[in-house]
């Protein structure tokens, strides 16, 4: 090596040196356990303190879970299963409640021989997402589906779906595969006539009615179509009209006519026999649904230039996002009926999920608000300078991007308000978690069982919140990534 | 390079404030068919406020601006009619990043001027074919250069068939190498006969192609003339303190 | 006007309670099954001819009167107290006992207490927005007794606090007690003390101001208690119904006089009513009787005939 | 300025109602209006038929009725014998209580969960990565009654702490019981007690809390100025005086002379009867449900204290060494300025999360607001229109009283920028 | 321009590794008082890393560093006494934006030298000066354009009156017309006998004010020489061709 000094030598290395391995207390396990746990004098103390939660949590938990019963018909039972096979005094889970009471936890009270009809439709509704959430590559659409597909026909033949049923599922299951290969906007459609799919497959009843609720915007499209040669705007006026004319005045006498014609019922089930997960994914998805337009629109309200409009939009956000969701469900319980007409009833669950329609599209129009206003100014321009007019705009350039930019933030508002679905126990539904836990405990059977159900239930919120938010983590890196 | 005698754009004692702020004064500017006008100045002196007038991005609030025959009131049938006689490329591209280059480009046409898709693609394939990029046609604009992104600006603009083009500073968020790119397709443009206002630093080409250039300053048109007499024989202070700082750098 | 509503519907709606084993409360496959359902199931058979025409709408304490002013039930049949300001200003309408109760406390035997007077002190467990919260109140106050209330939110939920011992006493309707009591797994640790402080009528209520409804509801009660007194069961109604030759009995069976014209129902509309789960006595000894695990006594709640205060208006 | 009139070329056409964007808007607007009106008139229409229908009217004078029913944990003096808005009072202190606990714990434990996901220790970050997802993913309801029912069914009953071999202890010197109940904690006695101040409606300060409240601010205050009178020598001179024994003493000097004076002692929890008496017995609903709220708002506020230090970037702490401040400087100067910014937006609304989430109260048996006026005064009287509308209102004032405060905040701290 | 001989940095036979990757290998050099050195080299050379180590920002695994006569050791007294004798000037300025440019640049005096806060302003203001912008000392960084703010950040350095710059690409994050000006800051701190170790890529900054230029590549120092020499006469194939990628172009 040479010495090497501005003033006098000029230096050239002739030959490179190669690369050496680190000293070695800078390697291998040791280097590891160094680094991250005993790194000075305060990490081995936090290490030592860690260890001891761990400890201390697994010592006493350790020998409740270890001693899992899973077959047996009551507590009592089961207290003595573990008492013979671990002995007197000995702790342990009583599972067996979660084997026998499985499905009513899943599925609440809804006719056992119709099981297949929530489990199609909760299968169909990750067709309906594809197109929407799982947009950002064809691999993770493909996984998804092709799963959807399989576990959802395996779940129906198990569940005894008749073989009608089973033929409609699996053609649109592997079509939608099918398509979102090729066109995954065309899925989009699909996405569109879900909504009023669930509803009849969950429901049951005549399909006339959700495919007269469907004639009306083909109507009000059609008057568009027709009157848009002589006026854009009376178009749009008649558009909005035509539909809600249709629902109001003839759309329950169309599809009562066309019932009588050609019967298209399935078995009806009431709604008081929704419960347990089916009740808090039917609230949290159709919530969801619903939210998300009202959200937009009221989003784009909150930024309008016109005062009474953002007023309105302001009051209306800040109202709900200040009152707790229960008090807005003792409002659906006890209040809604007295404003509306008297004599007007309508079921408790549509209800509650008008409440949490309004509620989660308060915190939705803040989180659209959030990705309009990342959206730099210039795309407005831009669509100005075009000659798109507002609502084009709107459409074609500013909530395509601002949605996409909002995907996360929406996903955990509906990880929210999944979560809060457990509230509908307060006013006299069956959720899955404080209701239906206290309904297996009324039998004699169950009664004092206490942990196993909450772990259970917690167990399954769990699972499908951390799911959907490392999915929507997932999401945020992808377009992080990309708007670079 | 024809100018004809009809006027494209006249506008007449045209005032605009920005709230107490007075950005544009008194501006008296006729634009006739055909006339390449490139409009300079020091920054902050309103010229891109002057463009964004023309086709309305931004109100004037006192004279007249009369575009193509229609003035520029209120009135929502006019404005939208300008702005479709009207292009305009900006800056920052704009380009709308969640749509290819092709859907960029046929966007306009097919929700304004409702041209069927297959005809909108076909002029649009023209357009880009004339900006030299229709191999990127599939592609999203994140995925471009900067110049590629600012001709795809172009020819976005250039699908509306517009009588009337606008640049704002088109090349200023450009890297050295790409400018000249765009510079080629405006002078390509220019030498079609297309009316053009653009807003722009690089005098080389206020010198190859404008018929006029416009200095402004403090929100007032100081001189015009034609580029030679301009940049040799500057008439004002102003204009040739300017001229010394942006050629001199 | 309900009866028509009802009829339309084809479908009767039902106020119940979420869950209380013996009075309402849903099985494993959701079919509700109790003592207040059966009345839900006797109105719907002599309003609708079909006692499983029932839609089960499980109400809170919270939710159920004002489910029932809002319509949302055309009958609330939920172990609720008779009171004046709930008859009154709350505008419902109870139209008769199906229950005889009073409040009592239930306590662990190892605890030593052997009447209420000796609770000064205690934590009582008390579900919130009861009569039974005032009745409390009222009593340790005449009593000139503190106590520390729990207030918990169902029953089941007290029953748990109990259970572990974070009350002392739990108390609510002596049925109530009896029930909770006769499910634990060592029933004899435990003990309801002798006294009962409070009235507590329990009834099924209609809404204020529609009469005909409250008719109906009233005689289908009356019918199945009339039922008990006249020997009518499910299984020998039929018979009953050619041979007896008790004019009362033809009457209510309408094998003679057509009581139910006037009532707007046909003639056999008593007779479907008992004939859905039986007259009162079977219900009762089906649902919450000496046989069941819950194993109440008649008590108060036995035939006029019998010393007990269940006395059916006449059928003329 | 001159004249910013419009052209006066365009005189008024009833078309330019739609197609004149400064009368578009106006038209726009009308329309909204008169929509929003006729819908609230609707609703407001059908209200009072609907009142009319079964015979109620809107009419607040239940609230000045006998409540009849009592309430666990009273702040203020309370029997059955007061009214129900003594009740919603007790219920809204209630809520208060839990909502202000519950955020000072959340913000400690948030914060500490978040610097320690941060820990370049392994076990540690790991350990809290699992703590923050499991309280996050799984409903808060879920969360109270589980640490509810710990409380219930692992805590013992008052009376196993009775008898020759109890079975159960007290701690802390015997000064605290924990049972299924409530935790038992001792109470301040006074051997020269001063009266107390009376605020009327039977609610009364002690003289002495009064004197402790005016000397711990006075307290403060003086740090304040020793602080300042650091800060100027500092300034002056360059290097800070030691003060932390000054602010120390004026800090707590004076209140230990008062303690000496008014002869303050623990009065320790001693069971009788059923149950513990003399000290304050805190309900395990309150115990439980301040638990839940706290571990499971703490949980985002992790997230958002974790999120606000990653928002400061590696440079900001760099250029501090650089300069070369201590690590602890350069937390205090550089690092923690920054990340307030970003954290305290999100942190408020978690309060506000938190304090509107302390209305599952109802889960425990804990009577705020919700429990009250909500509840048990609702059904009892029936006014469920009059109840739930005070109610929203009183929830209503509290989150726009907290949002007021983040937007004062907001507007101070805001970076400036060009 | 003098260069004394005494001795400013020394580093032998230093090594660094992230992780198993030898960043750094076998450096050697000493850095006179009064020199002033360009580093140049490839991206991922180790440049940023090498002068980083001066100032301990990263830690070295074996060999040695002694800045003006103090060893870099794990030793804290050690560190924080070189870093007070050492400024830095970041690629992204890294001023700190919740404080005025005078806090900024009064802030380490303030708490790490213990100057009175009145002459820490007064020196402050003075170095302000010297970079030309004291107009701008109330102002936020935020306010700034990215050549003042990298004044600034020069500014901020030599308040604690450093005997040894540091600069890690000053200009490279800044828009064209705004380098000169920084340059300009950098190169009268030259001529002021500032000792000086700079990585950058401006090469007629090296040859103006560079008394050597040092290139790196692999982490090792590959050729070293004066300025002219290094320009013109290139000894290694390596250096050769980086020259002509950076000058070529
Ligand atoms: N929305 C606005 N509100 C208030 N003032 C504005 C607004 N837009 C621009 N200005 C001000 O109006 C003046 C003219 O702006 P304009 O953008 O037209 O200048 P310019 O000549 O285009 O400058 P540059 O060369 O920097 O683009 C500037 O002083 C600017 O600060
Ligand atoms: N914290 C780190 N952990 C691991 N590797 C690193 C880290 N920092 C830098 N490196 C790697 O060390 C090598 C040298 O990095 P360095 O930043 O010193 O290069 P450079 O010569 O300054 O390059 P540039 O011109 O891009 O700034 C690079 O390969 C880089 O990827
Ligand atoms: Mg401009
Ligand atoms: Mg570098």
């Amino acid at each position: 090596m040479s010495e090497t000094h501005a003033q006098t030598v000029p230096f050239v290395r002739d030959t490179m040196l190669p690369p050496a391995d680190p000293p070695v207390r800078e390697a291998g396990a040791v280097r590891w356990l160094r680094e991250n746990l005993f790194s000075g004098p305060l990490n081995t103390i936090l290490t030592l303190l860690g260890g001891l939660i761990v400890w201390f949590l697994v010592s006493h938990f350790w020998d409740w879970f270890a001693h899992s019963v899973w077959n047996a018909n009551s507590l009592a039972e089961c207290r003595q299963i573990i008492a013979e096979t671990w002995g007197e005094g000995a702790r342990g889970a009583c599972w067996a409640v979660i084997r026998e009471r499985w499905n009513q936890y899943v599925y609440g009270f809804y006719p056992v021989e119709l099981y297949w009809r929530p489990t199609m439709t909760f299968g169909l509704l990750f067709v309906a997402l594809a197109p929407v959430l799982f947009s950002e590559s064809v691999w993770i659409r493909r996984v998804v589906l092709v799963i959807t597909t399989v576990l959802t026909l395996w779940l129906m033949v198990a569940l005894g779906a008749p073989a009608a049923w089973l033929v409609f599922a699996a053609v649109v299951l592997v079509g939608a595969i099918l398509i979102s290969e090729r066109h995954p906007a065309w899925l989009l459609v699909f996405s569109i006539l879900y909504p009023l799919l669930g509803v009849w497959l969950l429901w049951g009843g005549s399909a006339w009615g959700p495919i007269m609720v469907l004639v009306g915007p083909v109507l009000g499209w059609i008057a568009w179509r027709l009157l848009g040669r002589v006026s854009s705007l009376i178009a749009t006026i008649v558009a909005l009209i035509v539909p809600l004319v249709w629902w109001i005045v003839f759309a329950g006498d169309a599809a009562r006519d066309a019932e009588s014609l050609v019967s298209l019922a399935i078995p009806a089930v009431d709604s008081d026999r929704f419960g347990g997960f089916l009740l808090s994914i039917t609230i949290g998805v159709a919530g969801i649904a619903m939210s998300l337009p009202l959200g937009i629109v009221l989003a784009l309200a909150r930024r309008s230039d016109m005062f009474l409009v953002k007023t309105l939009a302001v009051i209306f956000i800040e109202f709900i996002r200040g009152v707790p969701l229960i008090a807005l469900l003792f409002v659906a319980s006890l209040l809604l009926n007295y404003f509306l007409p008297p004599g007007t009833t309508f079921d408790i669950i549509l209800r509650v999920i008008i409440m949490v329609t309004l509620f989660s599209a308060a915190y939705m129009a803040e989180v659209i608000r959030g990705g309009l206003a990342a959206l730099p100014r210039g795309q407005y321009e831009a669509a100005d300078a075009l000659g798109l007019d507002y609502w084009k705009a709107q459409r074609l350039i500013v909530l395509p991007q601002a949605l996409k930019i909002s995907i996360p933030g929406i996903v955990s508002t509906f990880i929210g308000m999944f979560k809060d679905t457990t509230l509908v126990t307060f006013v006299g539904l069956y959720d899955p978690l404080k209701s239906m836990s206290d309904a297996v405990r009324a039998s004699t059977s169950w009664k004092g069982i206490y942990w196993e159900p909450y772990i259970f239930v917690g167990f399954i919120f769990f699972l499908i919140c951390f799911c959907m938010s490392r999915y929507s983590m997932y999401l945020e890196r992808r377009l992080h990534r990309d708007h670079r | 390079m024809q100018v004809s005698d009809e006027v494209a754009i006249d506008i007449r004692n045209m005032n605009k404030w920005y709230g107490n702020f007075h950005v544009l004064r008194d501006i008296d500017l006729t634009v006739h068919r055909g006339e390449r006008i490139v409009i300079a100045g020091p920054s902050g002196s309103g010229k891109s406020t002057l463009i964004r007038c023309i086709n309305r991005l931004e109100e004037h609030q006192s004279g007249h601006i009369v575009v193509d025959g229609i003035e520029l009131t209120n009135d929502i049938k006019n404005i939208d009619k300008v702005r479709s006689e009207v292009g305009m490329v900006f800056q920052h591209f704009n380009l709308f990043p969640h749509l290819t280059v092709l859907e960029n480009c046929t966007l306009a046409p097919i929700w304004v001027r409702k041209v069927p898709r297959k005809q909108a693609e076909a002029t649009a394939m023209k357009f880009l074919e004339k900006v030299k990029i229709p191999e990127q046609a599939g592609k999203y604009p994140g995925q471009l250069s900067g110049g590629q992104q600012q001709r795809v600006a172009i020819a976005r603009s250039l699908c509306m068939q517009p009588k009337i083009m606008l640049f704002d500073e088109p090349t200023s968020a450009l890297d050295p190498e790409m400018i000249k790119e765009v510079l080629d397709t405006m002078i390509e443009l220019a030498e079609e006969g297309m009316t053009m206002l653009c807003v722009t630093h690089e005098m080389g080409f206020a010198q190859a192609v404008a018929n006029r250039v416009i200095f402004m300053d403090q929100g007032q048109i100081v001189e015009q003339n034609e580029p030679r007499e301009f940049f040799n024989n500057p008439k004002s202070e102003r204009t040739k303190l300017f001229l010394s700082q942006i050629l001199g750098h | 006007d309900t009866l028509a509503d009802v009829k339309a519907r084809g479908e009767l709606n039902c106020g119940v309670n979420t869950g209380l084993v013996g009075f309402a409360a849903p099985d494993a496959n959701g079919n509700w099954t109790g003592f207040d359902v059966d009345i839900c199931k006797a109105v719907a058979a002599a309003v609708l001819g079909d006692p499983a025409k029932v839609k089960y709408v499980p109400t809170t304490g919270q939710t159920r009167f004002t489910a029932l002013s809002s319509g949302e039930v055309d009958l609330l049949a939920r172990n609720s107290t008779w009171t004046f300001s709930r008859d009154t200003d709350l505008k419902l309408d109870f139209i008769g006992v199906n229950y005889y109760d009073g409040q009592g406390f239930m306590v662990r035997k190892d605890l030593g207490v052997t009447s209420a007077k000796e609770l000064d002190g205690a934590t009582v467990c008390i579900q919130t927005g009861t009569t039974t919260e005032l009745n409390l109140a009222d009593y340790f106050k005449a009593n000139n007794m503190t106590y520390q209330p729990v207030n918990i939110d169902s029953n089941a939920e007290g029953e748990q606090q109990y259970m572990a011992g974070a009350c002392d006493a739990y108390t609510t309707d002596a049925s109530g007690l009896a029930a909770t009591r006769a499910a634990f797994a060592d029933p004899e640790n435990h003990i309801i003390l002798p006294e009962i402080i409070s009235k507590e009528p329990l009834g099924p209520a209609v809404r204020h101001g529609d009469n005909n409804w409250g008719d109906i509801v009233r005689w289908t009660l009356y019918a199945l208690v009339a039922a008990e007194e006249y020997g009518i069961t499910s299984k020998n109604i039929e018979e009953l119904a050619k041979s007896s030759q008790n004019p009362e009995v033809q009457r209510l069976l309408g094998v003679t006089d057509d009581l139910g014209a006037m009532i707007g129902l046909d003639k056999d509309w008593a007779k479907r009513a008992i004939l859905a789960s039986g007259n009162y006595g079977e219900i009762f000894a089906a649902n919450i009787g000496e046989q069941t695990p819950i194993g109440l006594a008649r008590g108060l709640n036995a035939q006029w005939t019998q010393g007990g205060l269940m006395y059916a208006m006449p059928f003329r | 300025m001159t004249d910013l009139s419009v052209p006066a070329t365009t005189p008024f056409r009833p078309s330019m109602l739609i197609y004149d964007r400064r009368y578009r808007s106006m038209t726009f607007q009308v329309i909204v209006f008169i929509l929003v009106m006729a819908l609230a008139w609707w609703l407001v229409n059908n209200t009072i038929r609907n009142l009319a229908a079964l015979g109620k009217d809107f009419n607040f004078g239940f609230l000045w009725q006998r409540a009849g029913y009592d309430i666990p944990q009273t702040p203020i003096p309370y029997t059955s014998n007061d009214t129900h808005l003594r009740a919603a009072a007790v219920g809204l202190l209630n809520t208060l209580i839990v909502s202000i606990l519950g955020c000072i714990a959340a913000t400690v434990v948030g914060i500490i969960a978040g610097v320690a996901r941060l820990s370049k220790n392994w076990l540690i970050a790991r350990l809290m990565t699992v703590y923050v997802e499991a309280f996050r993913n799984v409903p808060l309801l879920l969360w109270i009654l589980i640490v509810f029912a710990i409380f219930t069914e692992v805590m013992p009953p008052p009376n196993a702490f009775r008898g020759e071999n109890p079975t159960a202890s007290m701690i802390l010197f015997d000064n605290v019981a924990l049972t299924n109940r409530y935790t038992a904690i001792p109470t301040l006695g006074m051997t020269n007690d001063p009266g107390s101040l009376d605020l009327g409606a039977r609610i009364t300060i002690s003289w002495a809390t009064l004197a402790f409240a005016v000397v711990l601010v006075a307290g403060w205050i003086a740090r304040r100025m020793i602080g300042a009178w650091a800060q100027q020598i500092q300034d002056r001179t360059g290097s800070r005086p030691t003060t932390w024994w000054m602010s120390l003493g004026v800090m707590t000097v004076p209140s230990l002379l008062l303690i000496w004076y008014f002869g303050l002692h623990l009065i320790p929890p001693t069971l009788k009867g059923f149950n513990f008496t003399g000290g304050l017995n805190v309900q395990n609903g309150l115990v439980a449900l301040w638990l839940a709220l706290t571990l499971y708002t703490g949980a985002f506020i992790a997230e958002i204290v974790r999120a606000g230090i990653l928002a400061v970037s590696r440079g900001q702490s760099e250029a501090a060494f650089a300069l070369g401040l201590r690590p602890g400087r350069t937390m205090n100067l550089v690092i923690l300025p920054q990340a307030l910014r970003v954290i305290i937006p999100p942190l408020i609304s978690q309060y506000l999360n938190l304090t509107k989430n302390s209305s599952l109260a109802i889960a425990v048996g804990y009577m705020d607001i919700k429990g009250t006026l909500g509840g048990t005064t609702l059904n009892q009287t029936g006014r469920e229109l009059e109840a739930i509308v005070l109610m929203m209102g009183v929830y209503l004032v509290l989150s726009l009283s907290i949002s007021a405060g983040m937007n004062l905040f907001n507007a101070r701290v805001k970076l400036k920028e060009r």
